[in-house]
């Protein structure tokens, strides 16, 4: 038992320093941070870490992984939120891409995987249906065989950066007999494909990063089913535990808390820094601990993956706990900011000029923030997974 | 002991509900915010014709005379529209500024304008480092032959970008922490050296800062004494603050019915979620979250025939802390329970929420008011 | 809307408090705070102000009601606390007396309600059976019919003080058709009759006031059955209401509230008072503000039972946030108490011989406490009823 | 990053574990703290034959050399089984502070003793009036010719009444709040002016207040340095804290498991309780509470090399006050979802939640911790 760094992990230490450095991560997050130019700095940033071999660290080296350890991704996550450099978009690298080298075939893996690590394919994840919701499994999306295509039919919501895509991983109903698990299938489809059609969702936090796909008569190679007809419901299961792990976002966590701490020493209240706040102490260090224990619990589970244990329902714990830990680091952060976190920053005039730095960034974190207890399936939904599979009720 | 209302008052409350309920749509809403003005002109006479303009002013002021319960069953209405309207900011803050602290002609003119639905009103009382300090006013009013100059800069001025007159806290006097030497001076929204930069809320309500240079103000400008301004601003915004929670109210109970209402209709494996253990129980705290709002609500009225007494502002900061508390809570869950239909902009649940945090945030939030309380309940 | 009170209710509360003075309740208090002397102290508490006329005032004047207003009885309750004085035991006066005068006949109020305004006969309740709980329609408690009597067999539980008990009044099957709810009995039960036995269940705080109470052919006349057979479940349920309202305990909650900031400024922490510290005060003002909404939420119930509204399902509110205040002001207390909040002032030593006055009394107060969620109907059971009664879920 | 045992530690672990599963039942323990000694002897002598007294002692002073692992793996299956035995009190405390605090014949004979099973301890360090503050000391140990003179009152000796030596911190400079000033002394329970009050803890365990009037120590009966004792007993306590949270989080993980049980065997309504979706979810949060204690616990185990250091104590002060928020959550849902039963003294649940709720409360509450953790993370 011991979290002692060896030689090894400080010099892969110094490379990744050294790395952002030179990367200057910061010109891309500028970039991102502007909706406008979103798509250029995740783009540009992604093929900063291609070329460094960094952008799939947990692929298999065979196919362009990094081969780190536990510690290692450990600490360069640590790192790349220190020096504020964005992280990589997940639907390519860290979704469809592990299903596909492990369940795809050899064509497959040649025709999509190089797109996905060198950043020039933008997916995005199918699976929510409107109406069906964390009930995945009631998928009602219809692919028809029609020779060596299927026809699609139906509509994906919640498909976050949509407009930007040029794939789509989809779970769509290849047989409609069965329990409802059962006959799914998992499908990369063309954006471009005619009969494709994208509605953009508004968010409470006025910024468009969700949409609605609707699929009318989308027709689609059998060429692009991954694995077996009908397997897709195990493939993406697979997957989801993958998702959660990344969901609970530890290390952004860590440097949202200690941006707060640096904001509170200087909103002041009747002349007083608000550090000195008791209820502030109070909440800020109640999230702290919170927060020092799901490190450890990201470590233990990220330790046991690294010995080929799944991470199974312990991910639906990291998913649970890593968002509610959000959600209580944007409500004090907005709470912080008084009157001010109502603020919206417009056009005329940025949040500087309004006398307010974060307020308006509060207001949006902690709007958007409200969907990371909902989407990714739904914390209520993780909580009769662990009962269910974890404690047998 | 009676929690009964008079006939008079459920006429008002009638009213107020009929108007919500029958001529005033989330959809009309959204337009009216929309506006430049952040609401609809016609919509403030229409309520100018229906007296709700008058309710809180003396009757010898052409008011309505109208009590604490009677702004309460308005306010909650209010909430329950999720109505765009300026009434906080013109009526219960400008407009009883002007009643308590002018006289004579400037008062009946004013107030008169106010009832009428003619005069827009904001009061400047915020300042960016004071946080939630009421006292905390660094914006100077220095003497001069003709009366003072005052300087600085006021923050987040509720209809400020569409106030007519603006009553604006000075320090006449004092060290800025001070209690003492602050006064209150109303000025015309186009005195020479008062510069606003206009933004909004996340509610969509339009607000202002306010920049002074060297504004000159006669001493007839001055509303209330000179260096008292502080108790009299104090004493607005406790007669304000049990409408300010009722409204509240009205936005926690229209999301609470609004939630039941989705769940009993979403189905989701196969059944209604609201059929589900956990989100039902989770609903009762938010009904019963409302419960405690409204009981809190009729502690706070029945006490504010004793303005200023140690049981009357126990009783407004315990609900200014559970109307906070009860209310970011009920807010989440409604959006959690909505699912991602909850966090979109279509849906009226976000625009609920993100009035009711706008609410909560105003005068103190909860965390402050239960420090205040504390000094009060646990004297060291 | 006002709560000023009439120069009648000052009048009134003038004579409550003239009544306090002179029967001395605290007197009464000291042998119910001993185990050895409770019932004795219960009694004749009971007796004083049976002749002051003040021991039933809910009751109809008809069957020897004070005919108070709501207001009054809430002066009562104050002053009540304010004394020290105690609270009549429920099981007589606020439960089955009420069910007897509603439904039962002119013999068995002439028989039973004299006994149990003068205190003559303890009473005690037997609803849970042992496997059933909150789930009382499961009860399984049969009573058979033998000619001008029923022969009752099964097991009560959790039945309070029936080591005292002169009666039990009982739920029981008489049909075993038809629904659960159905074929249930209310049955008036001398406890001298052959066939019971008490046995006594010790609670986690040491003391001894819950029983099991068994039924071994155990012979009760037909003529101890209130209103109908079958219709046990109607009369039970209609006085559950008023159980539930009694159980929020406001009254007793604003004085713990009052004593628990009374020994936070004599209780130190480093040389300074616990009144001092910031985590207690958060705690305190917390409990405060949530009592302070529970007090006018009673008061509205009241008020509402006044003008003859049922208190209904509101009454459910009422016990589950009455019960969830009382243990948040026994954990607050028990933890100023710090370690000596676990200790146990034996038979050797008093409390205050070991160094400190409140720890051992935290310490029952809270274990005892944590029967007030699950009695009377779990405080899950309660949000259950609300759901469905009120909500329509 | 290495979170797995060495094969001596999982032989540790295994044969703790096989003694409180079959050895141990809760009948035995019941007897056993019923008992005078609120212990077993011949339990605590298999203990010594096991090697368990010798777990945290140097190889050099006859221990097992064992490291914060080892203690928490130990301590673990103790709280599981709700083991009554003074670990705490003779090992790691007053063991402890020996192994530190003194030198020579006296140290090796104390230790021998205490690693043999036949000599029991206890530390006198808490006060009346001090509460959690470990510097505020009244007791006085005054100089004389040939050493000290003690008097004043300790309070709650852990082990007291059964203990052959007793440590007790006292004030040889300094004012009562000062954290210099304070020596330790090592006194036989049978010393003139000693005076034991015995009494005991709801979770059965005996402590005791001690009265010193005038007692006469000589200087070898120091343990560490003069006037800088708090130090040593910090240090002592740090070490022992992941211990103690190991034990309560062994308490912990029994009433989850218990209650899961008991929910999935228990009907009501027809069908087991264990399946109401509320119930699932209220036992999720058991389980994830116990998940959580385990990280902050192998976190400030992963620290423990680093003694003192900021880093450290923040790890032992989240541990402590999650330890003490979440185990007393899951102390009450314990109860709360044994429903009637859980209240009663019959079942073992209750005698878990006390012994939680004392471990909780020694070396400070989780409030306490919290304040103290703020302290470094948030300076002023």
């Amino acid at each position: 038992m011991d979290t002692t760094l060896s030689t090894t992990d400080l010099e892969f230490r110094d490379d990744v320093r050294a790395f952002f450095a030179k990367a200057a991560p910061e010109k891309s997050q500028q970039l991102i941070n502007n909706p406008d130019t979103y798509k250029q700095g995740v783009i540009q940033w992604q093929k900063q870490l291609f070329e460094q071999g960094w952008v799939a660290p947990f692929w298999p080296r065979e196919y362009g992984g990094a081969g780190w350890t536990v510690t290692q991704s450990y600490i360069y996550e640590c790192e790349r939120v220190t020096a504020n450099a964005p992280d990589v978009v997940p639907f390519g690298l860290k979704m469809v891409g592990p299903v596909i080298y492990t369940y795809g075939n050899d064509e497959q893996k040649a025709r999509f995987l190089p797109g996905i690590l060198n950043g020039n394919d933008w997916w995005c994840q199918g699976y929510s249906e409107p109406g069906a919701g964390s009930d995945l499994a009631a998928l009602k999306t219809r692919a028809d065989r029609d020779g060596d295509d299927y026809i699609v039919n139906g509509s994906k919501i919640w498909t976050t950066y949509a407009q930007y895509a040029d794939w789509i991983f989809c779970l769509v109903r290849t047989d409609h007999s069965g329990r409802p698990q059962q006959g799914i299938s998992f499908l990369l489809i063309d954006m471009k494909t005619p009969g494709i059609t994208v509605s953009p969702i508004r968010s409470i936090n006025g910024v468009h990063s969700l949409n609605e796909v609707h699929f009318d008569n989308v027709r689609v190679p059998l060429a692009n089913r991954i694995g077996e007809e009908g397997q897709g419901w195990t493939y993406a299961k697979s997957l989801l535990a993958h998702e959660r792990t990344v969901i609970a976002r530890v290390a952004d966590s860590k440097s949202r808390l200690d941006r707060l701490r640096e904001l509170a020493t200087r909103e002041l209240q009747g002349g007083r820094p608000m550090i000195e706040d008791e209820a502030f102490r109070a909440r800020f260090t109640a999230i702290e601990v919170d927060l020092m224990a799901l490190e450890y619990m990201e470590l233990r589970v990220l330790a046991a993956m690294a010995n080929n244990q799944s991470p199974g329902a312990e991910s639906s714990l990291l998913k649970i706990r890593g968002t509610e830990i959000q959600q209580a680091l944007h409500e004090l952060t907005i709470e912080l900011a008084g009157v001010y976190g109502g603020m919206i920053a417009g056009d005329s005039a940025t949040a500087a000029d309004l006398g307010h730095d974060f307020g308006d960034q509060a207001r949006k974190d902690f709007m958007y923030g409200r969907a990371s207890t909902i989407f990714g399936g739904s914390n209520e939904i993780q909580k009769n997974i662990i009962a269910k599979r974890v404690l047998g009720l | 002991m009676n929690f009964s209302f008079t006939e008079e008052q459920q006429m008002l409350q009638d009213s107020a509900a009929r108007f919500v309920g029958q001529d005033y749509s989330f959809d009309r809403r959204q337009q009216d915010v929309g506006r430049t003005t952040g609401f609809d002109p016609e919509l403030w006479q229409q309520f100018a014709d229906l007296g709700w303009l008058a309710v809180p002013f003396e009757e010898e002021h052409g008011g309505f005379g109208g009590n604490a319960t009677d702004l309460m069953l308005l306010m909650e209405q209010m909430g329950k529209g999720l109505v765009a309207a300026p009434y906080l900011a013109t009526v219960l803050l400008f407009g009883k500024l002007v009643e308590a602290g002018t006289v004579g002609d400037l008062r009946d003119d004013l107030l008169t304008r106010v009832i009428a639905g003619q005069l827009q009103g904001g009061v400047a009382f915020m300042e960016r480092q004071a946080r939630y300090a009421l006292a905390d006013t660094s914006t100077r009013a220095s003497r001069t032959a003709a009366g003072f100059e005052l300087s600085g800069e006021k923050t987040l001025v509720l209809n400020g970008p569409v106030a007519d007159k603006l009553i604006v806290s000075a320090r006449t006097g004092g060290a800025q922490q001070d209690e003492a030497g602050i006064s209150l001076f109303l000025l015309d929204r186009t005195t020479p050296g008062l510069e606003l930069t206009d933004f909004r809320l996340m509610d969509g309500q339009p607000v202002a800062n306010l920049r002074l240079t060297r504004v000159q103000v006669t001493a007839d400008q001055l509303v209330g004494p000179e260096n008292d301004g502080l108790a009299l601003l104090q004493r607005v915004i406790d007669e304000a603050l049990p409408g300010v929670c009722a409204e509240a109210l009205g936005l926690m109970t229209h999301l609470t019915n609004t939630t039941i209402e989705y769940t009993r209709a979403r189905k989701q494996f196969g059944v209604a979620i609201g059929s589900f253990q956990v989100l039902q129980h989770r609903m009762v705290d938010m009904f019963t979250a409302c419960e405690e709002i409204r009981s809190l609500l009729y502690r706070a009225v029945c006490s504010a025939d004793k303005p200023g007494t140690a049981e009357h502002r126990r009783n407004l900061h315990a609900l200014k802390v559970l109307t906070g508390r009860r209310g970011k809570r009920v807010g989440n869950e409604a959006i959690q329970l909505h699912g991602g239909m909850g966090i979109t902009d279509e849906l009226d649940v976000g625009h609920y929420v993100k009035h009711l945090m706008v609410l909560n945030s105003l005068f103190g939030d909860a965390d402050y008011h239960q420090q205040q309380l504390a000094t009060l309940s646990l004297p060291m």
